[in-house]
């Protein structure tokens, strides 16, 4: 049987992770390639619709990662994103998703090293959980529509 | 209040005193110390030196019994067989693999749960509260405490006192009326294990470690390790040998020096048995400028 | 495929003892900071820091001439080299690796013997008793070595201060602990 | 249906030696809405960018996705090719299959498969782009240069003289930094305060800069062009325009013996003081910790010996406002603390002291008078210890980095001994000998062959005092690492030079980010060593890593340029990339309720009331409504928005899904 190869989106901000993800690539420093990053301005941008989004579509595990507190670009955006953090872990437990398949961190623009532990240990985390296969009946596509809420 | 005890085997035989000046210590403070039953040997230098496992295998048995015995603190007083309680707890507790593979080696049930106390932490955790309020002879001389290596060392899993110039049996000297003397050679090495296979080794590294202490007017040295103790005690005359002086300064066990504090008897505390012979000095505290000071501040730097 | 990803080189002398070990020797820059603080460096065919570099070589020479070497028995295990490295390379771990691959492949150098005698009276004394008896390891290591006279001197007074116990303490679970030995030593002919 | 162009690059063999580069070009030209793609060996060089402004004529490209680097890195370079071949910069993406993907995975087909899906991630949200047009903001052409050191002397000095204003701001009561302390400097051995003062001298006098001293900087709002900064002005106990730096009152004052900083803790200042003789500006402070008048509420000795009546007890903190269009950071470096070296003594025994305070011995205005004493007893020392790398590349102290001048400073020490004290034995222990610099290796070896310090290869493993004299347990690694002991009179470690007390604190208010071990990060370690990663906030001197005083001096003047090229415009562009709230035809207006949610979690104030009013004039409905000029981006207020009336260009809800949804569904 082959071995579970989970699926894991990063959703990251622009200032501190995803400059720790490229320091990541310029000190060679090699991890697991099940991760791929979206990114983002702040992790204060990053909604629950988002992360819904991405289970909905087939995710089995989510990285969130931003700037340490104290040092988000954008002065408060991480600490909003740590408060609806802490409000969606009762959401996904309603839910019926396992709160670890989301992985909130902290990585600095010059934690390369760092961004290679999360992503190898969450790979790690998610393989022991094992796939998620409930998202399909998850409401949430019933509620929304497949481009989710434009402001169009 | 009991506490588990473990005394290995030098305090059987050649320590014999620092058993009995323990256990006499602990009485004292309404503690009753309860060996570990059938306990066996830690193994000592010996076995890490020829066989990685037989060095996990020997302390995980003496765990392990601790564990069954229901034991949650183990006071271990010998610093080598401290030092080895606690690396093997550690390595155990980083490497689950390892760890079953002991535990079937030693066939017996080994989770590493049991909190191992070296004597200064044992005596910190249930003595120094009520310390000061027994001291009735206070231990009126100059005492360079002597930590060794195994005490301390490797820091990063002991994390006991500082590495560099440790405190805290200077503290308990202090504290039992002592004056602890600032010296150089708190943690050299004595040669451990090398007393009998390289006798001339421990007489150089015990010879500069006596010499400093009494270089610097020391009346006593305090140990915490039967191994520093007969190294700095039994091999006295090679010491004087190698030194080409006489130094006649006794060495003591740190429970010595509280257990005469707190009115404890020279017989009781074994202080005959030691082959130096144990000589108070007959004025007890020397000219205060000939004394090392201790440096209690330190140079204020840029604010 | 696997999420990992080692290197693909063979497997170097470094390389097998970090495996062994876990101590990475290529993390030694030469400081000397070891040597420096070693108790019995100036005993030492090679000290600390050299043996860093001869084991940095990668050649089988150099592991040759450090399993033949005084340096691996004269290590007390202070563990001062360690306490004090700046790369925190486990020096007193690789001593006990050197000195059990030299065992191991009888190699050991003939001015140890003292040395090597004296742990194995010690392993023995644990074997047969559990516990150490001292009284029986000085015979038993003046057996070995014929070292007859050694000490002589002391052993009467340390009798009288009540230090050596003529009888050994055999403790009960003995057989548990000869067990333990019987098992690890099959497992080392294996 | 889309024209999207896709473009992967190999970059030499960076990428194309773990990724199939023309793979990735060939599945990703099958991609639904894909015009044509391809790949070349460089896509930043200038044929690979006119590959690339051709295919968008040729093609009539309405997309463009280029995969190679990071988009820090080239994200500009290519939305300008894209600019110069007529499409919108803003319909240009990059996907990262260098150091998201060839640099930290192996060859495989499965890194390939991952290049192939970042491609398809950014196609799907190119897709979603719109054109945009780049925001103008005015500038103001004030700069601030925080710290008065040699690096923040010569940045502010530089920038006044391109005719721009400049506020310095000094936390200590006198500029001049840690050069003023120095004696002399390698390798010229030329008197640190002769070519410092005078440039000192010239900030305080220049019509264009205000000095702030004994002053910090509280806050900083706004963004490039536009900061508003706070600085705290610490109250000197002093009218500092009646104060004619007489200096009669530290003389008079009887608190003469609290440690003098400037002297390293080996001479002693009063409570009211001046730094150090040359001072600037010279004119006293009161130590509100150490003042007896602070502390037992009599005494005010100074105020009755004042002939102008200067002295103010009751003087407090005053804030400033400053406006400023780009601020330059110049704080410098520290020295490590004596608790660092417990093996060493330090901090126990007085004659084991660090570089700086060597420096003061050996300064003739230093508590010596440049005479070599020691601090214990003030003998002079027959035998000298030098401890390189005290501190530094020990990576199980926590300093994994080599502080860069201590090598130099210690052959200038062992010189400037072996000067001061002919029958005197120097000696250095080192473990490498780092003197890359014009005339440096000359230097170390004139201080080996001339001046005959004895450099010793090892590191020291302890230091203690026995008798008198210190004894220095070290080893001779190049004599098969012999033990050496030496019996000194003193010890001089050359300390790790280490990020600036507070500069943490200071990062998170100016909002710029810094490494593992505090010092202040650039943009980019080789193309952008002065700028930081937020705009109009530049970097100076060793506050970014340890730098001797040419280095500094040099990026100093590089960070000037950039601050003076800023304000060489009239107005700024800016990345459109904010935040928008949707409008929409009567009745409806708009999506958003009016909660102002948004306005609350806005870090920028950007979120603005605007009300509709009918053709009577009546407010009908209140909506929010982004201020361009003010608003960052963040899209803190997107993830808010409880009916999702607000979105943000280039991070929208249609652009993130879509990217989303390209990732999983391979």
């Amino acid at each position: 049987m082959q071995e579970f190869e989970p699926k894991i989106v990063a959703f990251v901000c622009n200032w501190c992770t995803y400059a720790g993800a490229d320091l990541t690539g310029t000190s060679r420093i090699k991890y697991s390639a099940n991760v791929k990053i979206i990114r983002f301005p702040c992790t204060g941008r990053i909604d629950f619709m988002i992360l819904m989004k991405a289970f909905e579509n087939g995710a089995d595990g989510i990285i969130v990662s931003g700037c340490h507190p104290n040092d988000c670009h954008y002065s408060t955006g991480n600490f909003h994103a740590r408060r609806r953090w802490i409000v969606l872990r009762n959401l996904l437990n309603f839910a019926g998703i396992e709160t670890d398949r989301i992985q909130f961190s902290w990585v600095s623009a010059a934690e390369g090293f760092k961004w290679a532990d999360v992503v190898n240990n969450t790979v790690a985390a998610i393989k022991e959980i094992g796939p998620y296969e409930n998202y399909r009946k998850i409401a949430v596509s019933t509620l929304f529509n497949e481009e989710g809420a434009s402001n169009e | 209040m009991k506490i588990g005890f473990y005394p290995g085997c030098s305090m059987k035989g050649g320590a014999r005193e620092y058993q009995e000046s323990v256990s006499a210590l602990a009485r004292v403070f309404d503690i009753e110390l309860v060996e570990i039953p059938d306990w066996n040997c830690c193994g000592a230098t010996a076995a890490h030196n020829l066989n990685k496992e037989l060095s996990l295998s020997l302390p995980a048995r003496i765990m392990a019994l601790a564990e069954r015995e229901g034991l949650t603190d183990i006071v271990v007083p010998c610093a080598a067989c401290y030092n080895r309680l606690s690396l093997v707890q550690h390595e155990l507790g980083a490497d689950a693999t390892l760890k079953s593979k002991v535990c079937s080696i030693i066939d017996l049930k080994y989770e590493g749960t049991t909190q191992i106390l070296n004597i200064i932490q044992f005596i910190d955790k249930y003595i120094t509260d009520k310390l000061e309020e027994k001291v009735v002879k206070p231990f009126n001389y100059n005492a360079a405490c002597y930590y060794g290596c195994l005490l301390v060392r490797p820091h990063a899993i002991l994390n006991f006192d500082r590495v560099e110039d440790p405190q805290s049996m200077d503290v308990l000297v202090t504290k039992a009326g002592g004056n602890a003397i600032d010296w150089a050679f708190k943690t050299e090495c004595c040669g451990a294990g090398m007393s009998v296979s390289r006798t001339d080794t421990v007489a150089r590294l015990s010879g500069e470690i006596m010499k400093d202490a009494n270089d610097r007017k020391a009346d006593f040295i305090i140990v915490a390790c039967p191994m520093c103790h007969s190294n700095l005690d039994m091999r006295r005359p090679e010491i004087n040998k190698y030194l080409g002086e006489n130094i006649t300064m006794p060495v003591l066990y740190i429970s010595q020096v509280l257990g005469l504090a707190v009115g404890l008897d020279a017989k009781t505390l074994g202080l005959n048995r030691h082959m130096t012979e144990v000589i108070f000095p007959e004025k007890p505290v020397k000219a205060a400028a000939d004394i090392p000071q201790k440096v209690v501040t330190t140079q204020k730097m840029e604010a | 495929m696997s999420a990992s990803h080692e290197n693909n080189h063979p497997l170097s002398q470094s390389g097998e003892i970090r495996i062994d070990t876990g101590v990475i020797i290529n993390k030694c820059y030469q400081c000397g900071k070891c040597s420096a603080g070693c108790p019995v460096a100036t005993e030492m065919d090679f000290p600390p820091s050299l043996v860093l570099r001869m084991l940095q070589t990668e050649e089988a020479v150099q592991m040759e001439k450090l399993l033949r070497s005084m340096s691996i028995w004269l290590c007390v295990s202070c563990e001062m080299c360690l306490t004090r490295c700046p790369m925190e390379i486990d020096i007193p771990t690789l001593m006990d690796y050197m000195r059990q691959k030299s065992v191991k492949a009888k190699k050991t150098n003939p001015k140890a013997n003292k040395i090597i005698a004296f742990h194995k009276s010690f392993l023995d004394s644990i074997n047969y008793t559990g516990r150490l008896y001292e009284m029986g390891l000085i015979v038993d290591y003046k057996m070995r070595t014929g070292a007859m006279m050694q000490d002589v001197a002391v052993a009467p007074k340390m009798f009288v201060k009540g230090k050596l116990n003529p009888i050994p303490e055999v403790i009960k679970g003995r057989k548990k602990v000869a067990a333990i030995f019987n098992r690890i030593h099959k497992e080392d002919k294996q | 249906m889309s024209r999207i162009g896709v473009f992967v690059c190999h970059c030499g063999e960076n990428i194309s030696a773990t990724v199939d580069c023309e793979k990735v070009a060939r599945i990703s030209g099958e991609l639904k809405g894909v015009e044509f793609s391809a790949d070349y060996k460089y896509m930043c060089s200038d044929p690979g960018q006119t590959m690339l402004k051709d295919a968008i004529r040729e093609h009539k490209l309405d997309g463009v996705v280029v995969a190679a680097c990071s988009p820090r890195m080239h994200e500009p370079t290519f939305r300008n090719a894209c600019a110069e071949a007529g499409l919108n910069p803003y319909l240009c993406e990059m996907s990262n299959i260098r150091e998201h993907c060839s640099w930290v995975h192996p060859k495989s087909d499965l890194t390939t498969d991952k290049a192939e899906s970042l491609v398809r991630v950014m196609v799907e949200k190119v897709k979603k782009n719109k054109a945009l047009n780049s925001i103008k903001v005015p500038v103001t052409r004030t700069a601030l240069v925080i710290g008065g050191g040699v690096a923040g002397i010569q940045a502010a000095l530089d920038i006044a003289n391109c005719g721009h204003k400049v506020v310095m701001v000094e936390k200590l009561p006198s500029i001049g930094g840690h050069m003023s302390q120095l004696s002399e400097t390698f390798p010229t051995l030329d008197c640190s305060q002769c070519i410092l003062t005078p440039r000192m001298v010239e900030v305080a006098q220049h019509p264009n800069i205000t000095l702030y001293t004994y002053a910090e900087v509280e806050s900083v709002d706004g963004f490039i062009g536009n900061f508003k900064v706070k600085v705290r002005k610490k109250s000197k106990s002093l009218d500092e325009h009646l104060c004619t730096g007489c200096g009669l009152c530290t003389t008079k004052c009887p608190q003469k013996k609290i440690p003098n900083e400037f002297e390293r803790g080996l001479g002693f200042r009063p409570a009211i003081y001046v730094p150090f003789p040359q001072a600037v500006p010279n004119k006293p402070v009161i130590d509100r910790e150490n003042c007896t008048y602070y502390i037992k509420g009599k005494c005010k000795v100074c105020e009755i010996v004042c002939p102008t009546k200067a002295i103010r007890f009751d003087q407090e903190d005053e804030i400033v406002e400053v406006d400023c269009g780009a601020i330059v950071l110049a704080t410098g470096f520290d020295v490590l603390k004596p608790d660092f070296f417990p093996e060493y003594g330090y901090g126990k025994y007085k004659d084991v002291i660090d570089g700086l305070q060597f420096e003061r011995l050996a300064s003739a205005s230093g508590p010596t008078q440049g005479m070599i004493r020691r601090p214990s007893d003030g003998e002079i020392p027959k035998k000298i210890v030098f401890v390189a790398c005290a501190g530094s590349r020990d990576p199980a102290k926590g300093i994994e980095y080599c502080s860069k001048i201590c090598c130099m400073y210690t052959a200038k020490h062992a010189m400037l001994y072996k000067h001061k004290v002919h029958d005197g034995t120097p000696y250095v222990f080192y473990m490498d000998i780092r003197a890359g610099g014009k005339n440096y290796e000359e230097f170390v070896r004139r201080a080996i062959v001339e001046d005959e310090t004895h450099y010793v290869r090892g590191r020291v493993s302890t230091i203690y005092e026995k008798n008198g004299k210190l004894i220095v347990k070290g080893v001779d690694t190049l004599m098969g690492a012999q033990p050496v002991e030496i019996e000194a009179d003193m010890v001089v470690l050359a300390t790790a030079g280490v990020a600036n007390k507070g500069s943490e604190e200071l990062a998170q208010t100016v909002h710029v980010s810094y490494d593992a071990h505090k010092f202040f990060a650039e943009a980019h370690p080789k193309l952008k060593p002065v700028e930081t990663n937020t705009a109009g906030i530049f970097l100076a001197g060793a506050c970014q890593a340890p730098k001797d005083i040419p280095e500094s001096v040099a990026a100093a003047s590089g960070a000037a340029v950039k601050v003076a090229a800023l304000f060489s415009n009239d107005l700024l562009t800016r990345e459109p990339l904010i935040a928008v709230v949707n409008r929409q035809a009567p009745p409806v207006y708009s999506s958003c309720v009016g909660c102002f949610l948004c306005q609350s979690v806005c870090p920028y104030q950007a979120i603005e009331r605007e009300e509709i009013k009918n053709r009577n004039g009546e407010v009908i409905r209140t909506l929010a409504k982004v201020n361009e000029g003010l608003c960052q981006g963040c899209g803190t207020c997107v993830a808010l928005c409880r009916t999702k009336a607000i979105d943000i260009y280039g991070y929208s809800n249609q652009q993130v899904y879509s990217e989303i949804m390209a990732l999983l569904n391979d």
